[in-house]
């Protein structure tokens, strides 16, 4: 029986968490010796529920999700991986905005209160010596509703995904306050992890080993911005190549090519975590319980450092 | 003096091969005041008439006329239904007083319950029709159409749930308010006695399609609640012959329910 | 099925109301006990406890978040399901009595309550922006199809008979449908407000989680992100019982209009 | 409002399905002009233009994806309709008949129809997977609750005469339900059915959102996200298109049914 | 040789100080093939009285019994019901074949058409109710009752609709059938005349709350529609009496709605 990934998302995405399909459609896995199969869910909280209730092995879920349910009490749940650890998230405004600094006393779109966007633009806002406390907040949830806030001209500015951004209409109507370097700069937190359950850890280590090793591979291959655009452009004939060519530029350094995974890192990306509002209150967790680096590092052992 | 008049008035029911004429070339007029009974089988059209002089329903051929204009639905007359069509929802003060759209409201309540009174009601005011027995609510029917004091009054059996004494007192109850208060009166009635008391005129309808087949002058002094027509030599006479026609009626038209029985 | 019994029977009461309260009251125990005992197989903490339940309402109580969302949420109903009534009777009474409008323009109406609510908020957004008119608005789309079919409905169900005989006492038009049309159709129309509420209710919380996230909705894409699951149990608990209230008020109405139907039905 | 004309009448036939069709034809073109209008107004092309969307309908088809959706969400609702149809009739007969029972379970339907059906997604998920099964329990909670209580009012509003007439002949109470009570429910079934219909197509969508992502409603996300708002509306009017399908062909069948009903209604 | 029993039997509508007796101590027992008539005035209580006999409603206090057993609705007895109670989405043939459920279909359908055809309706077997008149429907709810072919007929002014010559071939149809077909019935009648042809015994009932007043033997030869009975002295003299008794009572009971009407 196939091992079933679980993802949020609806179609090849333009971020670098496109290893995912495209190693699919390029036989990654197939030359590592697995069958897989992709199962498409919108958002985390149903990966979670769908990997509780056995629809697939493995999901991509957002890292804040994982550590609330593992300080609430979930223990069976282990990251292996990250396919996707970089930030591929930037601030946009209405056109006559120009400069972080005139955003105060302005409305500023985010997903909710305490949510991981709204802590992280927080940060990257105070980066640049914007308060966000100054601005009008609207906690406007799903990410297209935000998009579409804007170019209503319904609120003056707000966090989006570069995928959201780069499907939007009328682009050139919106300006760029904030690009995802600066992003990634401000907050080296890995959002998006792979996890599996110890039970599927005990019972199908081998086909987990073997999906990261496609990924990984997958990853080390798209590192070359020409392939990726390649085979992009066949994923999605709806996005102009050029377009793609800009993505691959910014993306050049994002690909999770040792498997995306590091103590550090992740140490970061808890303390970081823990000190926003969604977390207050909560009980702290050890790395140990929920991630285990045992299949990742087998893999690396085999496949070798990264080059260059 | 002509109130009403229907100028060879055809109506059928029904569409297509159903089609079934209910009326043929039906011509009458009434006079201003007069009481006039129809007379006829079970399912001759005798409703219907009454349909079309309230203006519920419009003629497919010839003419109803009002006063020589078409009739206004409750502008000119009132009707007391066959089936009472009572409003469940309302008491039967409520459902008197629904006849009187145009008085005020006190002046309502007050006219509903002189007539409530009249029929024998007073104390079931407050009842809704499901509290009533079949009787009790044609008498309901009877005051709403009588409560707005109408130009025509319009008839359809209205006291044929009521026991033979009741019947007999709103017989007279009738009669009293038309002197009082006069109104032309297109009454429909099952029984030749009522329809000889009643009447200043009886109409004879034959079965499907219907048709005025005899016209009957009754020619007993009013007022006809004093002294007992039925014993005047005449009456008997009447009565025979009306009995005769209807049975003949009955059991010999090919359109008759009942044709070729005996 | 039990069979019909006999019935506007002579000072027979119907099932009293006291009878009715106790087996409400056994069938929610019942329910409680079951989830109790789903919460305790539902692997992972997915249903809490009803322990665990009450304790976070308590907690959520005392805060005072609970009352404010709740607040925020009932201004939202309100309007949009007001608005929901005001139009949706009087245009269900206008397509049952004129017929040809009716015939028109049902199909729309048919093919506007089928589309999903979601796909017109960026419509709604442009239009009406983020506050409580474009939540208002979403709420009223919802609430108004079953209120404006079932008044559609209960017109055309109306007793010709009884119309007939208004129209011979000289009832304008008005007066036929206020006395005897509508009344007729008061059943079709509780439902339609029945069921218009609970959609409602419902699209209050998608319009609090489609355009500015506040109120109840709100809480709830909180605490269901964040796993809290006893907190988002409360949430969904203070829908149901909105729910039930508003419901339950619709009754006492019908019944209070419904006194001609003679007691000792079954 | 126009006053109820004259009916019943001789031969007279209502405004003719003919008219009707151009009535509906014109009021058609009305909106699409008033979409086409919207289209070049709203900014920054949120609103497709009518041109734009049957361009991209006519690609949708040629790709096949527009057949292939269609397909999987028709499977889902028909599914989850049907089950709603077979539990909601019987359960809401059942609580029209037997008044205890009725009285007992019915603030407890109210509370589930006043839930949101996204507050039960995990639940469902973690019962019933993200396939067909739970796809089609999301559209049968959302469709069964106007049918249960839709045919619950209208067996409650059924006429006691005539029901003590038929135990008069010794009809059993299964005779009652099928010959007297539910035939007389008719228009509620109907509207019932009506929403039900509706509100499924809506939870359809919901459901291929909020499980395995599929059919129509995957599209609808899909498209939603990335701001193909032409491609957005070829599916969302796909969505209005069934819902008329749906419900004409309700008419159709009341139609037959309510044949006894003489014609000439206005 | 007791069929129908009714002992000390009473009956109150309503509920708290609504609360109406309908019934009071009434106590009546009608012998197997009878056929008893019930007299008296608008809203005594004679559809209550049978529907207690048809087992629709249970007696507040007292007992009433079909062969020493409670009646069960259906069973034992059919009824003609005052307001017909037609089913009106079932055509004429079907809301006759409704009312034998324990025939086949087609043994149904065929009883059917035999007394659609006793009362006139042949050609009507296919109408639904609303298209029928009057006194078409009542004739089709008298066939209804009458297929049933039950052991107790309980008629509600079965005939109050029909014109003089209709009613006087059913009163005759129905006199041959219980003569081919012997059944007990109870007659519920407004017409003096109509008791006096149709009764074995006739029950007078006193206005509200309804009670027995006084029996009344019809010792008339049968078949009674051979030679005219009314012309005997002994039938005049009874219709007088009758006659005066519900006069009087109608005028003088304080439970008449008429009481002190002059
Ligand atoms: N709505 C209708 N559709 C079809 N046929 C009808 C309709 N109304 C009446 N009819 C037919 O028209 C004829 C006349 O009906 P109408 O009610 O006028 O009779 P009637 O003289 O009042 O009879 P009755 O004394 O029995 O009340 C009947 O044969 C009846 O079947
Ligand atoms: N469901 C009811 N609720 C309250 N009161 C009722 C109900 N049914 C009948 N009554 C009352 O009981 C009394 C007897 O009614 P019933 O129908 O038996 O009279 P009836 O003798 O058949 O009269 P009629 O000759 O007018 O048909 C009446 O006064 C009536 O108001
Ligand atoms: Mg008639
Ligand atoms: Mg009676």
């Amino acid at each position: 029986e196939p091992f079933r990934l679980i993802i949020s998302d609806l179609e090849t995405p333009l971020v670098p968490n496109s290893v995912v399909d495209l190693a699919l459609a390029n036989g990654y896995f197939e030359r590592a010796g697995v069958e897989v199969e992709l199962v498409r869910v919108q958002q985390t909280p149903m990966a979670m529920a769908a990997l509780q209730a056995g629809e697939g092995e493995m999901a991509n879920v957002s890292t804040d999700a994982l550590l609330q349910m593992v300080a609430r009490g979930t223990s069976d749940l282990r990251a292996v991986m990250s396919p996707n650890k970089s930030l591929p998230f930037l601030i946009a405004a209405r056109p006559d905005i120009t400069d972080p600094a005139q955003l105060e006393g302005r409305s500023f779109g985010i997903g909710r209160l305490g949510s991981l966007d709204h802590s992280l633009s927080a940060k990257v806002l105070a980066a640049k010596g914007v308060d966000m406390d100054r601005m009008d907040l609207v906690p406007l949830g799903q990410p297209a509703v935000r998009a579409q806030a804007l170019l209503a001209g319904q609120v003056d500015a707000t966090t989006m995904s570069i995928g959201t951004w780069s499907a939007m209409p009328d682009r050139d109507s919106v300006s760029i306050l904030v690009g995802m370097d600066d992003y990634f700069a401000a907050a080296p937190v890995t959002t998006k992890v792979n996890v599996v359950t110890t039970q599927v850890l005990g019972s199908r280590r081998a086909e987990v080993e073997a999906v990261i090793e496609a990924l990984v591979l997958a990853s080390r291959d798209f590192q070359d911005p020409d392939l990726w655009v390649e085979r992009m452009v066949v994923a999605r004939p709806d996005v102009a190549r050029e377009d793609l060519m800009v993505l691959a530029e910014a993306y050049r350094n994002s690909w999770s090519v040792d498997g995306g995974l590091t103590r550090e890192e992740l140490k970061v990306t808890t303390e970081w975590m823990y000190g926003t509002e969604d977390f207050q209150g909560l009980r702290p967790v050890r790395l140990e319980e929920w991630t285990d680096f045992g299949p990742l590092e087998t893999v690396l052992r085999k496949l070798g450092p990264a080059e260059g | 003096m002509t109130h009403v008049r229907l100028e060879q008035v055809s109506l059928a029911f029904g569409q297509g091969t159903d089609r079934m004429p209910a009326l043929e070339r039906v011509s009458l007029s009434l006079r201003r005041n007069e009481v006039v009974v129809v007379l006829g089988p079970s399912g001759c059209g005798k409703t219907t008439l009454l349909r079309l002089v309230a203006g519920l329903l419009p003629p497919d051929e010839g003419r109803v006329s009002v006063d020589d204009r078409p009739p206004r639905p409750g502008a000119d007359a009132a009707m007391v239904f066959q089936s009472f069509r009572l409003i469940p929802w309302k008491s039967a003060r409520e459902n008197v007083a629904f006849a009187l759209p145009h008085l005020p409201r006190a002046e309502a309540r007050a006219r509903a319950d002189a007539y409530l009174d009249l029929v024998g009601l007073s104390r079931f005011a407050k009842s809704w029709p499901a509290q009533l027995s079949g009787g009790m609510r044609q008498r309901l029917a009877l005051a709403r159409a009588l409560a707005a004091e109408p130009g025509i009054l319009l008839m359809d059996e209205p006291f044929a749930s009521l026991d033979a004494q009741s019947r007999e007192l709103m017989q007279i109850e009738l009669m009293r308010l038309m002197e009082r208060r006069p109104a032309t009166v297109l009454f429909v009635t099952h029984s030749v006695d009522e329809a000889l008391i009643m009447a200043d005129r009886i109409l004879l309808m034959s079965p499907r399609p219907g048709r005025v087949v005899e016209e009957l002058e009754v020619p007993f002094p009013r007022p006809r609640w004093e002294g007992d027509i039925r014993a005047l030599p005449l009456y008997a006479e009447l009565r025979r012959h009306l009995w005769d026609r209807l049975r003949d009626m009955v059991l010999n038209d090919p359109g008759s329910d009942f044709h070729g029985r005996r | 099925m039990t069979g019909p019994r006999p019935q506007n029977g002579p000072g027979r009461r119907p099932a009293g109301a006291g009878t009715v309260t106790l087996m409400r009251l056994a069938f929610l125990l019942c329910l409680i006990l079951l989830w109790a005992l789903a919460a305790a197989t539902v692997p992972r903490g997915m249903i809490p406890s009803p322990a665990a339940t009450v304790e976070a309402a308590r907690r959520l109580l005392s805060e005072g978040r609970l009352q404010g969302a709740l607040g925020q949420s009932l201004i939202t109903y309100g309007t949009g399901l007001g608005a929901a009534i005001l139009v949706g009777i009087p245009l269900g009474a206008l397509m049952g009595m004129v017929r040809l409008f009716g015939r028109t323009v049902d199909v729309f109406v048919f093919a506007l309550a089928a589309t999903p609510r979601v796909a017109f908020i960026p419509l709604i957004i442009v239009l009406l922006g983020l506050g409580i008119e474009a939540k208002a608005m979403i709420v009223f789309l919802g609430a108004v199809m079953p209120i404006i079919l079932n008044t559609y409905a209960g017109v055309q169900a109306r007793d010709e008979e009884l119309i007939e005989m208004a129209r011979s006492t000289g009832a304008s038009a008005t007066r036929i449908q206020i006395h005897v049309v509508l009344p007729g159709a008061l059943p079709f129309l509780v439902v339609g407000l029945r069921l218009g509420a609970t959609i409602g209710l419902i699209n209050t919380v998608v319009a609090e989680l489609y355009t500015a996230v506040s109120g109840l909705g709100g809480l709830l894409a909180l605490y269901g992100n964040t796993f809290r699951m006893a907190e988002y149990f409360v949430i969904v608990l203070a829908l149901a019982a909105i729910g039930v209230i508003v419901t339950e008020s619709l009754r006492l109405l019908e019944g209070r209009l419904s006194r001609w139907r003679l007691p000792g039905r079954p």
